[in-house]
């Protein structure tokens, strides 16, 4: 164990994989010198051949993902940030999420793509987006959603070695804190949730860059006497429905935070997966805290009203746990 | 059907008898698509490449299996001359399990990996990437394999197709560029919508060359040329061929055409005259030369249409895609 | 009133509405000929400098649309598929949803975005997304999905005469159905449901293309003595809860029906905002039936196997209204 | 501050003085950023032109407020050489109400639709599509504006570049694209990720050009003969202006670096030097030419630091945004 910001811990998982496998590519625009940090160190250490600057051509660079791991290449992509997604979408939607069925199984495509995802820096709306539910609907995608050090190398482990494109999407900017990680080999399985913080009155299903300002208003509200489990899915694709709707069984209430748009929001596929298979459950309405649907202002207190507070979580689990609701 | 051997100039030796066969396969195999699709035998629709077998069969000619190609939405053509199974491509297109994407992917979609054909492809353009990506991943691996992605001019005004140059000249890859220029994208007139000759585009990034689509000996000797380059470790080149589409964008265009037309009758029975159709052309020179008589080119063609209707039989003998693919394959392995 | 095939009526509201405002263009590949048939007869009508075949470039369609508006025009860009929106996604996702907050309000962008959607004839998973989902999640962008004839011709000249970029889907080769179209001028307004048959036992929301098998499905229910009241959204940005909150609460129960695939779908959205605004009414899980999450296949049997069916829809149906949710 | 006219070449005459103060002006402004960026002033970060004026204010010196510039994300030249207000730029990058885009922007997204300024934008390659659109609507309007597009080397490998040269030269829009070549995209060395020169790529299109693009006079005739050529219905051209960005790609970019570097501190300073950069090439020829003396130029130079302090007490005078706005505006009138 060490503890590591959750960058390093990306860096360490990636300069064990590539000595792991020599098939490993590292390739995006800046990676040598390493914009996030994610990649740092990597180019001295692998040589240029494995790791590559790119030109600024994202609808190309998804594609050579595509082409690169069906000549046989293990491949992790930076997008850097996740507004770039678009930019490089066509592939993504139209390639890396439907070659394999459309081939019926010839194409394994082993990809890992890095993007970050968030606001909070007045970064404004280019560069602040959290498109994950784009990502999430595609089908033949798997995201992952890492929200500490140890699961970031945990999980970008299992993204590597795994032969299905997956979206590693790191919180920028928010996310690197510092925490225990695991010395040597460390995988994460993908669709396991983690139970955070155990309780009896609500559940509440915090993703990514939520699950701080979550835990805050847990805190907050077992001063209170209310008593919130707090779960982080860690995955999106695949996820795990079978803890949330456990924990849901056991209080009664759920409440999603997720720093996506609402509509269509991750946090919108989780209520609407509990209304139905977890509806006998249920003893209160099923809250979703997420960002409004608009494009997030660079103002800091403009922006700052728009991403979900812990006073925001608190207010929506006291309103699912109040008496009526009993 | 053929068999490889090497030639004088180093690439995998093709005789003309070789390039008549694969040629005519592609014709005849797409003959009867027309006709399956006339009696309603096929699930989708069909983009033909009746015209423009030249080119794909002259390019072709000088890879191997270990080379990579990347397609475009007509892509049969392409399919057949990599050295994919036609079988397995009616198969496909008559949507049936046995078919080489097993039913997943119909006659867009068609692809054999495990002979390099990364894929037709539904997107327009996308196969500048994906070829771009494999030649990175031949130049790496450096055992002298190439990419070679085939896209229409209409393909060409797609920025992936700049992208993807500017890739492969940087870092030096092998990729190869081969434009299929027929003139017309849907049912647009390329020249409508595009600014200046498209070789000039490629020339800012890598040695280009216009030749004529319908000879598959020029065919063959440019895209050679440009593979014996990119083997050589000398980078990518862009080949135009200037070809003819002569069936429509897709068939039964007519249906979506509302009345319209973009092109006349006179251009296409132009194209499909003797001294421009590529297969009557290799007949002819084939005669002249004296290389085979006659009957040896009609032998082959009773051959090719045994081929096509054994194909046909196969595919209908078939038996549906299996629907629990969809769920098995996308979600199999990690 | 005259009976018109749904992209007639799109057609003839696009002249109509040519006529009334000489600074509307139409731009996209093919829309000369006019491939979907909606642009047919424009270019003969109002010439090469407003109906304009466009090079295939969907990065650049996109981002000139913006550029056309901001010249104070306005704008019909035909994209002909939804997977073709990935394609042109970069300045959908950044400019269109959002420079008119970025700008504080200066540029204003009335463009109108033709797209189909669906699957149902073999054209395989790159001709037949249902792409809105991810449309709907980017903010900034308003929805239709036009089920009818009328509608069509309501919901194009609300969305051209309209200030904020309209994605108008229409059903892929399978809306192309006869109805009663109204003459003269026409609008829908939107955020407007129509309920389209009333009941008292369960609410199905019927989104687009499946407003037609949910109909049938309606009157096989109806044999078997239950009540079904079926709801087209008509938009899905603006969505009219109100409209679906009022049916629950009378019915007590919801199932949503949708062509997209079902993880952050138009589906989920609306089964979460019933969780939540409409929990009191419930009496039974909220269903979606929707596609799975995988590309659509070619074989017809395949592809048919994924796409809701009167079938699935009424099994639907029949598990929410069972006597254990009574 | 300049009063416009016409010169013999026919576009709006700018004095080599106005030239001057506006190069200051930008110099200046951002100089005051990166004191403001440094004690914790601004929200945001921040991207600085220092080191380019002479592109931005030789080329907007032929244009009109009816003329359209689409900017980059290293916007604040564009948006001042075009004749944005500074008090309302400063505004919006510290994040108040009264910024130009109410502090819903920031400094990379300035915009001032009224002057033809369709905005900063912080996707790379952004503004091709969103000038060659501008441009066709002005070709439509038909009153010989013109839609200029500023973009850096590393942006010219975004395909929508090919694209929108293409759009442009096919239908002969009045696009005129002006490349910002510093020779680095953040801490990539561009050449290392480009395949040959640029303007052959433009050549392929379009009348192309290389000037050297910190001597203003050069950007302005050759920016200017675009604009003509494209005014009169000429359609689209290319120029490249050297250049060199002083600052790093943004401020404190040292925090991103880990270390490393990806140019040398000698580079830097060659290009600083009074023999290279912009501002003082323009100050030595018009002492030596005897145009105004030394205490003109002075004078100049506390006039413009007045304005970008008055600027500063105007943004940090001003109240923040209003956080409502999001909503109102992003849901405005249907
Ligand atoms: C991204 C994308 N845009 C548009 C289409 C629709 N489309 C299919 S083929 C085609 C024309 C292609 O022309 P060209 O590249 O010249 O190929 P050709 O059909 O002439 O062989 C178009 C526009 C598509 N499939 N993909
Ligand atoms: C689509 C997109 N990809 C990547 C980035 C990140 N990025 C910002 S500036 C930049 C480099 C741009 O280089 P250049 O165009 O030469 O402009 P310069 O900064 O040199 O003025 C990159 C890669 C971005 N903002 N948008
Ligand atoms: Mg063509
Ligand atoms: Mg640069």
């Amino acid at each position: 164990m060490a503890r590591k910001r959750l960058i390093t811990a990306v860096n360490d998982a990636l300069v064990a994989e590539m000595e792991r496998d020599e098939k490993l590519i590292v390739f995006g625009e800046d990676v040598e010198l390493a914009i996030m940090g994610d990649t740092r160190g990597l180019v001295g250490r692998f040589g240029r051949d494995r790791v590559r600057n790119s030109p600024i051509c994202e609808q190309t660079l998804t594609g050579m993902a595509v082409g690169l791991a069906s000549a046989g290449y293990r491949v992790v992509l930076h997008l850097m940030f996740n507004n770039f997604i678009y930019t490089g979408m066509d592939a993504i939607g139209n390639q890396m999420a439907k070659l394999r069925l459309m081939t019926g199984g010839q194409m394994e495509l082993p990809i890992t793509v890095i993007a970050g995802y968030g606001g909070g820096n007045s970064n404004a709306a280019q560069h602040s987006d959290t498109a994950y539910p784009a990502l999430m609907n595609l089908g033949g995608l798997r995201v992952a959603v890492p929200t500490n050090s140890a699961d970031a190398k945990g999980l970008f482990t299992t993204a590597v070695r795994g032969r299905t494109p997956t979206f590693f999407l790191e919180a920028a900017g928010r996310g690197g804190e510092m925490g225990e990680v695991p010395d040597g080999e460390h995988l994460v399985p993908f669709g396991q949730a983690d139970v955070l913080r155990e309780g009896d009155d609500v559940t509440v299903v915090a993703i990514g860059t939520m699950v701080k300002p979550t835990l805050r208003a847990a805190k907050a509200l077992a001063d209170d006497g209310i008593s919130a489990e707090v779960i982080d899915p860690r995955t999106l694709v695949p996820l795990d429905e079978d803890t949330i709707l456990g924990s849901v069984a056991k209080t009664g209430r759920l409440v999603v935070v997720d720093e996506a748009r609402d509509r269509c929001s991750a946090a919108s596929q989780i209520a609407a997966v509990v209304a139905d298979r977890g509806f006998a459950s249920l003893r209160a309405p099923v809250r979703r805290v997420t960002v409004p649907d608009v494009a997030l202002p660079y103002a800091r207190n403009a922006e700052a009203a728009l991403i979900p507070s812990p006073e925001r979580i608190a207010d929506a689990v006291r309103h699912v746990t109040q008496k009526q609701f009993a | 059907m053929a068999t490889p051997g090497t030639d004088v100039r180093g690439h995998t030796a093709v005789t003309d008898l070789d390039l008549y066969e694969r040629m005519l396969l592609i014709r005849r195999a797409e003959e009867r698509l027309i006709v399956a699709c006339t009696d309603g035998s096929l699930p989708g629709g069909v983009h033909l490449y009746i015209g423009e077998e030249a080119v794909a069969v002259g390019a072709c000619a000088v890879m191997t299996d270990d080379d990579f190609v990347t397609s475009t939405h007509r892509g049969h053509g392409h399919f057949l001359a990599k050295g994919g199974d036609l079988d397995a491509m009616f198969a496909e297109i008559w949507g049936r399990a046995t078919g080489i994407c097993k039913g997943m992917g119909g006659s867009m979609h068609v692809a054999d990996v495990s002979k390099g054909i990364l894929g037709a492809n539904g997107i327009v353009g996308a196969g500048f990437a994906i070829a771009t990506g494999a030649a990175w991943g031949a130049k790496l691996a450096g055992q002298g394999r190439v990419a070679t992605c085939f896209f229409g001019d209409g393909a060409a005004n797609q920025g992936s197709f700049m992208e993807s140059m500017n890739v492969s000249a940087a870092w030096d890859l092998p990729t190869v560029f081969v434009c299929e220029d027929n003139g017309v994208s849907e049912f647009t007139v390329t020249s409508t919508v595009s600014g200046g000759p498209l070789v000039e585009r490629a020339r800012a990034f890598m040695p280009a060359t216009v030749v004529d689509g319908n000879d598959v000996h020029a065919v063959r000797d440019a895209v050679g040329e440009a593979v014996e380059r990119a083997r050589a470790g000398g980078g990518p080149s862009y080949v135009e061929a200037t070809t003819y589409r002569i069936r429509g964008h897709l068939e039964a265009e007519q249906h979506m055409l509302g009345g319209g037309t973009y092109r006349t009758d006179d251009d296409i029975a132009a194209w499909q005259a003797d001294d421009k159709d590529p297969i009557a052309r290799l007949a002819t020179r084939l005669l002249a030369e004296g290389t085979c008589p006659r009957e040896d080119l009609d032998a082959i063609d009773a051959a090719v249409r045994n081929r096509v209707e054994a194909a046909v039989a196969f595919a209908e003998a078939s038996p549906p895609a299996d629907p629990e693919l969809a769920h098995t394959i996308m979600f199999g392995p990690a």
